[in-house]
């Protein structure tokens, strides 16, 4: 057991925990919009660590520098992604559920 | 139909994007023969990051880069290398696509020259499937305006 | 070592299968959405670890980077689409 | 009689020939001078348009030049191959590429204070970081429980953020700490649906806000404002 292959180890069990939350909420959450709470986060940070653990498998190459990239382009493009789409439902007009609304819908 | 898009955020992210995700497509086209790839896929994310320019930055600025006439002109212009240099290769006496006969014409060893034509061809399978993407993204995102345009020009 | 990738993989497989339920069932088209840009960012991680296994991970992550781009995009354009139509 | 009313009608007269005439010398004045401003002004317009083409000329041959050795970079950090044949095939993609792009990359750049910006945001992304996490465990959190314990809320507040960079660094980061994602940017207002009432009493205190303001050495403002139902927001817009 190498150092590498613990922190890797642990890299990838938190982002694997995170994913389930993430799919859980997914299932679980009451409206589109907490929905999206959900993925928009916890995937983000998820791919984070999954990435930082294979970097950290892999040693320090091109290769590593290529996953690093990736990480970065995530870290962009998810909360922009979430962004249009949350955008989109705002502006047609989807009704986000309240708890004072609460058993509807 | 498509007005410039209003959204700081898309708009302001894919013009820091789009640069690099050409350069990404033409990486994926150019090394086709030492990584998965090639041709047709880099044409593929090629066309992709128009589609981006077109849905954030809206036609006009898109249209400056790349118009629809260019495009048709681009997508016959790969097919024409496509088959030219399989012609090519059929004229110096191989099979049609035979690359290593190209080494009558270039200066190197047929090995060599079978990379060279493989690399051409696959420019040329890209620059057509980009062309056609894009002309096809376009018709189908812009129903409503060709018909104002004819009428503009008559 | 491999193992233990192959056996998150195949857990990253089922919270997949989760999330295509969203995708499936999911009311409208917008929880589709959130749905499949979710079972994408999955599909990146679970590519890396394909190539983690093979042990030809230079092959595969060009083509999680290609599909993070078309993922991104994807979602973007939909957004853009129900936007301009205005039903969601 | 008469003709005391007929000579005082005449200087009446005269008087008013006179005003009149001073009148539309004012005027004949004024136009010989606006017409002389006129040219004098065209003729510096036409040498604006000069110094603002050549310097136009200039802005963009310094884009391409910039925005094709950053590709070049990236190139090689995709590439992997250092022989000449792929750098010259790289060259030229990035030519090519930065050509047709030359003016995407540095839109609305302000020159000359970059390095102070590039170490603030560096020292921006641990804080940012340590609180993608908090709200990665706000979401697990909220999730696990048996009873969610959510009652979500769409808040608006104004920022004067100016440049788009800035306001895209402040979109993305509310949509990626606990319990907020950015809804909708219009002029300078903020739509931001939140998750339970104390994350949005945390982004009223508007920290981020000043945060991201200090990176771009921006003024900061906040003020932050009245936590309102959908309905009323909804009525708002529908105009």
């Amino acid at each position: 057991m190498l150092v590498k292959d613990v922190i890797c180890i642990l890299f990838m069990l938190g982002s694997f925990f995170l994913f389930t939350t993430a799919t859980l909420g997914l299932l679980r959450l009451p409206d589109f919009f907490t929905r999206l709470h959900a993925t928009g986060k916890g995937d983000t940070l998820a791919a984070l660590w999954s990435l930082a653990g294979l970097a950290v498998y892999h040693g320090f190459t091109l290769t590593s520098a290529k996953i690093l990239f990736i990480a970065v382009f995530l870290f962009l493009a998810q909360p922009t992604a979430t962004h249009a789409i949350s955008r989109a439902a705002f502006r047609c007009k989807v009704q986000p559920w309240t708890l004072a609304k609460g058993g509807e819908k | 139909m498509i007005r410039d898009s209003q959204d700081v955020i898309v708009k302001t992210l894919s013009r820091l994007l789009v640069p690099f995700m050409v350069i990404y497509a033409l990486y994926v086209i150019m090394h086709g023969h030492h990584s998965p790839g090639g041709g047709f896929q880099g044409g593929v994310i090629l066309a992709a990051g128009f589609v981006l320019l077109v849905v954030s930055h809206g036609l006009e600025q898109t249209r400056k880069r790349l118009s629809e006439k260019a495009a048709g002109v681009l997508s016959s212009i790969g097919v024409f290398i496509y088959a030219g240099i399989g012609a090519l290769c059929l004229i110096l006496g191989g099979n049609y696509l035979d690359y290593g006969k190209l080494s009558k014409l270039l200066p190197v060893v047929p090995a060599e020259a079978r990379s060279l034509g493989i690399l051409g061809v696959e420019i040329g399978v890209a620059l057509a499937v980009m062309a056609v993407m894009f002309t096809i993204f376009l018709v189908i995102f812009t129903v409503g305006e060709f018909q104002e345009d004819d009428r503009s020009e008559k | 070592m491999n193992d233990f990738f192959l056996i998150l993989s195949v857990g990253m497989c089922v919270l997949v299968l989760f999330c295509l339920y969203r995708g499936t069932f999911g009311p409208g088209v917008l929880n589709r959405a959130a749905g499949i840009s979710a079972i994408g960012t999955k599909t990146l991680i679970i590519l890396l670890l394909m190539g983690v296994i093979y042990d030809r991970i230079d092959m595969f992550i060009d083509i999680s980077i290609a599909y993070a781009l078309l993922n991104f995009i994807g979602t973007v354009v939909l957004a853009k689409y129900i936007e301009t139509t205005g039903e969601a | 009689m008469e003709v005391t009313l007929l000579l005082e009608a005449t200087e009446n007269a005269f008087r008013i020939m006179e005003k009149a005439r001073a009148h539309a010398l004012g005027v004949l004045d004024t136009a010989v001078q606006f017409t002389g401003e006129q040219t004098r002004f065209m003729e510096e317009k036409r040498w604006q348009v000069l110094f603002a083409g050549a310097q136009r000329r200039k802005t963009r041959f310094q884009n391409f030049v910039g925005t094709a050795l950053i590709l070049f970079a990236f190139w090689m950090l995709l590439s992997g191959h250092f022989d000449p044949f792929h750098l010259t095939l790289g060259a030229i993609c990035c030519i090519i590429t930065a050509y047709l792009f030359h003016d995407l990359l540095f839109a609305n750049v302000r020159v000359g204070d970059m390095r102070v910006v590039a170490l603030r945001f560096l020292c921006y992304i641990p804080w940012l970081i340590q609180q993608i996490v908090l709200s990665n465990l706000h979401v697990a959190s909220v999730v696990l429980r048996r009873k969610m314990p959510i009652n979500p809320q769409i808040i608006t507040f104004k920022t004067k953020l100016e440049t788009d960079i800035s306001s895209i660094t402040l979109a993305n980061s509310i949509t990626l700490t606990p319990g907020t994602i950015t809804m909708d940017i219009r002029d300078g207002v903020y739509y931001v649906h939140a998750l339970d009432q104390k994350v949005a009493d945390d982004l009223n205190a508007g920290e981020m806000e000043d945060r991201v303001a200090h990176i771009f050495m921006e003024a900061d403002h906040l003020y932050v404002e009245d936590v309102l139902d959908a309905a009323r927001i909804y009525d708002a817009l529908r105009v």
